[in-house]
């Protein structure tokens, strides 16, 4: 099948690339633009490991075609760090421990940033629903909850 | 050899339906019973048309005739956005004309080798009042592989819409069989669109080009 | 000595044991810069993708490779014939058996591999799979381990009719694999005759799956110029495939690399070798190409490494108080395929014997007999040590059993049955030998903690009005950190751990050891142990696991080994190290040895407190001042040979309220008393006791591989398999106690097991116990809300009147 | 886990969409929020030659009211259906079932339409749309239709639109002064499809109810409306003799399939206890007490 010329913005930076209609948007800034943060741990849509911001929006990347971003704007785990300074919740996931073997945590750091903005003051069975899509396997959730009410609190006072 | 440990399983499943501890029963029996307004003698005598009753379900196709009782064919399936397509050996295990009764052996892998599918099928024909016929169908229905694990959920109430379909289909053809011309195809939207058959009941619905109208009782073990 | 703030300072500054410290690994995994399997590419990598088997069982009677390899990208399909010659269609398991790599003439489960694809991209190799004609002819599959047995059950492996053996001891069957027994059977069923109450129930650890947030994967490079094999691995004990790449491939083992890099959880699946690792490596060789092969989900829930399917009669004798007399175990274990399960080599039932738990129990018995079905291999000890969540399953559900029989608390029949603090070291009736313990306090202290009494108040009062509701308890002990070497190997290498410390002459550290961190947090762990014994500040000690060309030889991570072994070792290999530096400080200050006394982080001349040198001025000295007859350079490298097992223990409460018009159970309260000993970082053990609850709620509650009598696998993505999200998991509370254990240099003993160990029958207890006051002995897991509402409807409580 | 080819289109105006569908026939699919259609391309259970991606057709997407209708452009996401001021307001039965829909970041993709046009018996809008009594304007070649919710699922996967036809718009009528509503669905964890799920819309007037809709998720091959439930309640007062007489109508109406959610007796038990706690909670918010 012919290839597409795709752009659109990743972590604010312009991107052109070359993909198969059929290629999934994970794959392509996996692979091709070698942005590995952004994991695959289902691939039907239930981990949330594969979390980043497109458009503004939370998604799921295993389940968006490359093509579709054309145009679009994405953010990915390693666009939260900006002038070399941490996000909240990066320092906050850190200081709360939440985190074990890191592997949900880029995409847990994404949907909590777009929660954070959907929320900026959630309760905790707000936080429970509003992170429903991310699984992980090792911290329990507790820590992390922590981790993003600390952030909320940090963004709210800075 | 321990008896302890190969005995009955059953005193091991406690508060468990057809879930027991794990095993899961995927075959689906049915079993059923259709009236057709036509004599038992032209009833019997389609229900011996393999390839007549074949083309009765869109979607299927007989294409080699290996002996008088080894055919293959292929079963195309469509549902919704789902379409899958087996390749399979069938096989008339027995013709019993004195019960005219026909049974029937139907599997097949699907054309990307991760399902399979097989149907065991005896089907009967019998005089019913008045120049009227019934057939009973029972039937057992196994997939394996990707489309049990993924399709399972949907097997028996697609199996049963399909065969709503189909029914009309095989009523209109036995019918025929009466004015000495073949009837044209029920019109139902899905074939206007498709040769598939529409559903996961495909290499069964083959098979059971016999099966009409109401089913009367099912169970799934 | 008088601790003074300047002291309290110093110690501070070293951030080491018992210091709640951030992860030293968080920084990179934070700012999506983890290194995982996945995310290495290669230079002319190309992918492989497996032909799986549709059937359970089934003969395979041709495969058609054409259609694959004319699409173009495609490189090469493998199938066992292309193995055959180079012997690799066969590999032994780390149970004695062996396992196809390639399905061989046949297949004996769904899903078990039969080729393999080799294409220029994932995507093409995806397209090429399903080109692949495989023609099968179908077998009848035997699916219940309970009709394994009989007489015409259909022969899984032929490649061992004939054979009364299969690596594990004498079988009485084609199906057959094991008959594993331990105790006085003869002491114990006298016991049982003559007892004033016994007991027996059957019950069921359902199959599961470890299910980590990453599948596995290799990336296979081979360099045909220099005959180096390096392969970047999802392995929880790489040194071990280095071991069997090795003796597979015949290249020196000297020439075989494994590199573990992150791992995105592990709990057990990660222990075992695949054969997609295999036939990457082959492919690697065959094509001079580095090959990359990571599985999909549903591969990983229907192929690698399952848990448990232990189908357990317990029975208990004892007299009308409740004291308990004897314990005799039968289980009938279901291994798959291949017994390809991971445990200890001479342990084919892993330590299950640890079943007597807590208990004073004075005789007892065990038979666990292995059984093949046309299922996935495995049987791996998922988030536990070797078959101890069965173990504990076992004995704090029929003790539970028992008290209900005899009208006793739960609480207070295990009071009265505990092993006393004053036993310890316990020798159990099974032949474990307990390192330490207080039991009582522990429960105790929960107890006391969520006010039981008022507890069971409520629960009388609820079920006075109908409602449902429950309160489990378990009081487990653990065995773990495998193992003493007289007793544990893998495939005959001592079950030892290993550590290699380097002092750099400005004072900082690296330090290798040979297990692999999942997100244990090994490289904050042991830094902080080093840190306390060498008085180094832990940010200033690297640590290295993972690399089998750095790293010394290692057993790996599983069954809580690290802490207990490889803490050890990294605690040992300090101590070597601080005896040395003893030796340059004395030099330097010009004392002997025995003059000198270690002050946290630096030696000091006893009686003249200004005479001192701190690790760091040694660690330069070391480099250019050490005395007469030493060896310049400060490192040292540790085998540390544990002496024991090391038995951590537990006292968890839980408490549920059923829904019972739904089946739902709510888990309204858990709270977990944890005894590791010695308490490294505080903080990761908290997380790791979340982590393990939450994977023992999920087993507890609705994990269940499925199968159909086909032996199709149901369930096997994640739409289904029952990993609980933010909104199901409960709300954990936690709590300790500190036993040492007497034999580990530290006194730890280990942790992330426990909760998942102790979890899932204080879980199960909560819901047995909500039907406490019904006639209803046990009800077997998963308890989702089907399965428990199907109790419910039977009892008609759910009636409405 | 990789689709298989296809050529992909992204139509602008949904007359372009209407010329793909005619011009590709049945290779042809459409792409809505794709959270169904992917996962079965992934598992090549599905493998459209062509797909035309709606969401980049303006007019598919948004909410508006007008001459007492609400009407829900087809592309609508399952996020703008939870925080639309309208549907909160006029309509809330809707934004309450789709917070019950899979998780945030589907939700951010999944649409109204596609869950609709989908007619997985285990997709959640359907029963809503048979509750509302909602209508259907679609759109084809020979211009535009309006189609009763009721009759328009024929079965599972399968309903009135034509493989050529594209949904435009859900109509919904604006909840009248003493209405309530509710959705209750029983599922074994966030992200899962119910075992058994009811909607409930019905108007009290002085204690009475003058009239119900009852509809069920995931008993049957498409959704299910309990009339049989419905007239028992219909023009009478609740009391719990009626509610347990229309749960026992509402049961006898579902057909479930066994699946690894629970057997056929506890999911048609499970529909009545959804059904019987939905009607609940309606009324209690049509008498004010919700």
């Amino acid at each position: 099948m012919a290839k597409k010329h795709i752009s659109f913005t990743l972590n604010r930076q312009n991107i052109d690339v070359l993909v198969e209609p059929r290629e999934l948007l994970i794959h392509v800034i996996r692979e091709q633009l070698q942005k590995t943060g952004s994991h695959i741990g289902c691939e039907t849509s239930h981990c949330g490991a594969c979390t980043l911001d497109l458009n503004g929006q939370s998604v799921k990347a295993c389940t968006v075609l490359a093509v579709q971003a054309e145009g679009g704007e994405v953010l990915t785990v390693e666009g939260l760090l900006q002038n070399d300074k941490l996000h909240p919740l990066q320092e906050a996931f850190m200081q709360e421990h939440g985190l074990q073997c890191g592997f949900c945590t880029p995409g847990m750091l994404m949907r909590a940033y777009r929660f954070l903005q959907e929320n900026p003051q959630p309760t905790e069975a707000e936080i429970r629903s509003g992170m429903a899509g991310n699984l992980c396997r090792c911290t329990g959730y507790q820590n992390i909850i922590k981790a993003v009410q600390t952030a909320a609190k940090n963004m709210a006072s800075a | 050899m321990r008896k302890d440990l190969i005995s009955e399983p059953s005193s091991f499943y406690i508060n468990d339906g057809l879930q027991k501890y794990g095993y899961w029963k995927m075959k689906i029996t049915l079993e059923k019973k259709y009236a057709i307004d036509a004599p038992v003698e032209n009833s019997w005598a389609f229900l011996q048309d393999i390839k007549a009753v074949a083309e009765c379900m869109p979607g299927a196709e007989i294409t080699e005739k290996i002996d008088s009782t080894h055919y293959k064919g292929i079963v195309k399936v469509k549902l919704g956005p789902i379409k899958m397509a087996f390749n399979g050996d069938f096989n008339i295990a027995d013709i019993n004309a004195k019960d005219k009764e026909l049974h029937l052996l139907g599997k097949g892998v699907d054309n990307k080798g991760t399902s399979s599918a097989k149907m065991d099928l005896v089907a009967q024909v019998c005089a019913n009042n008045h120049n009227h016929s019934a057939l009973i169908a029972r039937a057992e229905v196994t997939v394996t592989g990707k489309l049990a694990s993924f399709g399972g959920r949907m097997l028996t109430q697609v199996s049963e819409q399909i065969l709503k379909q189909f029914s009309q289909q095989f009523i209109s053809q036995v019918l025929a069989l009466d004015s000495e011309t073949k009837a044209k195809p029920v019109q139902i939207k899905r074939q206007q669109n498709s040769q598939s058959l529409n559903g996961l009941a495909l290499i069964w619905a083959v098979l059971t080009g016999f099966i009409k109208n109401i089913f009367t009782s099912r169970s799934k073990k | 000595m008088a601790s003074t703030p300047e002291d309290k300072q110093r110690k501070e500054n070293l951030a080491g044991i018992g210091c709640a410290r951030k992860r030293k690994e968080d920084p990179r995994f934070i700012q999506g810069k983890g290194h995982y399997v996945d995310d290495i590419k290669l230079p002319d990598m190309v992918y492989g993708a497996l032909v799986r088997s549709p059937y359970a069982h089934a003969r395979i009677k041709g495969i058609n490779k054409d259609a694959a390899l004319a699409l173009p990208g495609v490189l090469t399909v493998l199938t066992a014939d292309d193995l055959k010659p180079l012997k690799l269609h066969w590999m032994p398991t780390l149970a004695g058996d062996v396992q196809a790599v390639l399905a061989d003439e046949k297949v004996c489960f769904q899903q078990q591999e039969v080729a393999m694809v080799i294409a220029t991209d994932r995507y093409i190799a995806a397209d090429a799979v399903e080109l692949v004609e495989v023609d099968y002819e179908e077998l009848p599959a035997l699916v219940d381990p309970h009709q394994a047995m009989v007489d015409d059950a259909p022969v899984i492996r032929e490649d061992l009719v004939g054979k009364d053996e299969a690596g594990q001891g004498k079988r009485i069957h084609d199906n057959h694999i094991f008959s594993w027994e331990v105790g006085d059977k003869s002491k114990t069923d006298a016991t049982f005759k003559k007892a004033a109450v016994t007991v027996k129930e059957e019950m069921l650890n359902q199959r599961v799956h470890p299910c980590p947030l990453e599948t596995c994967g290799c990336v296979a490079s081979f360099d045909k110029v220099n005959g180096h094999l390096t392969v970047h691995i999802t392995s929880q004990a790489p040194h071990i495939v280095r071991t069997v790449v090795s003796m597979l491939s015949g290249i020196a083992e000297s020439k075989v690399r494994i590199i573990s890099p992150d791992i995105g959880g592990g709990f057990g699946n990660k222990v075992g070798i695949y054969p997609g690792y295999v036939v990457a490596i082959v492919a690697s060789i065959v094509l001079g190409q580095p090959v990359k092969w990571i599985e999909s989900r549903i591969e990983n829930l229907s192929s690698t490494a399952f848990a448990r399917d232990y189908h357990m009669v317990g029975e208990l004798a004892a007299d009308k108080n409740g004291l308990i007399q004897a314990m005799r175990v039968n289980v009938l274990a279901d291994h798959g395929a291949f017994n390809s399960h991971a445990q200890p080599t001479k342990w084919p039932a892993g330590l299950f014997s640890i079943c007597t738990g807590s208990y004073d129990i004075p005789v007892a018995y065990a038979r666990v007999d292995g059984v093949y079905t046309n299922k996935a291999p495995g049987g791996v000890a998922y988030r536990c040590s070797f078959r101890v969540t069965e173990a504990v399953y076992v004995i704090e559900r029929m003790i539970d059993v028992l008290a209900k029989k005899l009208a006793i608390d739960p609480a207070e029949i295990r009071r009265r049955n505990f092993i006393k603090a004053d036993q310890f070291p316990y020798q159990s009736a099974l032949g474990w030998s307990y390192d330490s313990g207080n039991y009582p306090a522990a429960l105790d202290k929960v107890l006391e903690a969520v006010d039981y009494e008022g507890l069971r108040k409520e629960q009388a009062e609820k079920r006075a009005r109908g409602e449902l509701m429950g309160i489990g308890l378990s009081t487990f002990t653990e065995i773990v950190g495998a193992g003493p070497s007289k007793a544990c190997d893998v495939l005959g290498v001592g079950m030892f751990e290993s550590c290699e410390i380097r002092v750099h002459p400005t004072g900082s550290v690296i330090a290798r050891i040979g297990t692999i961190s999942q997100g244990q947090g090994h490289q904050t762990t042991y830094a902080q142990i080093i840190a306390s014994e060498l008085g180094i500040p832990s940010d200033q000690i690297q640590i290295e696991e993972g690399d089998t060309d750095t790293v010394p030889y290692g057993l790996g991570t599983y069954g809580s080994r690290s802490t207990p072994v490889g803490g050890a070792a990294a605690a040992t290999a300090a101590r070597k190290i601080r005896d040395k530096a003893r030796k340059i400080a004395a030099h330097l200050l010009d004392v002997s040895e025995q003059d000198l006394e270690w002050d946290i982080d630096r030696f000091r001349v006893e009686g003249a407190p200004d005479q001192v040198k701190t690790m760091k001025d040694i660690a330069w000295a070391a480099y250019n001042n050490v005395p007469d007859g030493l060896e310049m350079g400060l490192e040292s490298v540790n085998y540390y040979d544990p002496p024991n097992f090391t038995f951590p223990f537990g006292a968890y409460l839980c408490v549920v309220d059923i829904d019972k018009y739904t089946g739902e159970t709510k888990v309204r309260r858990f709270y977990a008393l944890d005894d590791c000993g010695t308490r490294i970082n505080p903080m990761i053990i908290e997380g790791q006791i979340h982590g393990g609850l939450t994977e023992a709620f999920a087993v507890a509650m609705e994990q269940q591989l499925v199968f159909d009598e086909s032996g199709s696998i149901h369930g096997n993505s994640l739409m289904d398999y029952f990993l609980p999200t933010f909104v199901e998991t409960p709300v954990w509370e936690t709590d300790y106690t500190v036993t040492p254990s007497p034999h580990h240099p530290l006194g730890a003993k280990g942790v992330a097991e426990s909760p998942h160990v102790g979890g899932i029958p204080c879980f199960s207890n909560a819901v047995n116990d909500a039907f406490s006051h019904l006639d209803i002995k046990h009800i077997n897991m998963p308890h989702s809300a089907f399965r428990v509402w199907k109790t419910i409807h039977a009892q008609g409580l759910d009636k409405r009147t | 886990m990789i689709p298989p080819e296809f050529e992909y289109h992204r139509p602008e105006t949904i007359d372009q969409a209407l010329v793909l569908l005619t011009q590709h026939g049945e290779e042809a699919k459409i792409l809505a929020g794709g959270h169904s259609l992917l996962p079965l391309m992934k598992l090549r259970f599905a493998e459209p030659a062509h797909l035309v991606d709606l969401n980049f057709i303006e007019s598919l997407r948004g909410i508006k009211e007008s001459n007492g209708l609400i009407e829900i452009a087809a592309m609508t996401t399952e996020s703008q259906l939870i925080t639309s001021p309208l549907l909160l307001d006029k309509c809330p039965l809707i934004p309450d079932a789709a917070s019950q829909i899979a998780d945030p970041q589907v939700r951010s993709r999944g649409t109204i339409g596609g869950d609709i046009v989908h007619a997985d018996p285990g997709n959640d809008h359907p029963a809503i749309m048979l509750a509302l009594e909602a209508s259907f304007v679609i759109l084809g070649s020979n211009g535009e239709r309006i189609v009763p919710a009721s009759g328009f699922f024929l079965g599972a996967f399968d309903t009135q639109l034509e493989e050529n036809e594209i949904l435009k718009a859900i109509q919904v009528p604006v909840s009248v002064a003493g209405s309530g509503h509710a959705y209750c669905k029983l599922k074994r964890k966030t992200g899962d499809f119910a075992t058994a799920a009811s909607a409930v819309s019905l108007v009290v007037e002085g204690g009475v109810c003058k009239k119900i809709n009852i509809a069920l998720t995931n008993v049957g091959a498409t959704a299910l409306k309990a009339e049989a439930a419905e007239s028992i309640l219909t023009g009478q007062t609740l009391s719990d003799l009626l509610m347990e007489k229309a749960v026992e109508k509402a049961m006898a109406i579902c057909d479930p399939a066994e699946d690894l959610r629970g057997d056929r007796e506890y999911k048609i038990h499970m529909a009545g206890e959804m059904t019987r706690r939905a009607i609940r909670e309606a009324f209690a918010k049509a008498t004010g007490g919700g």
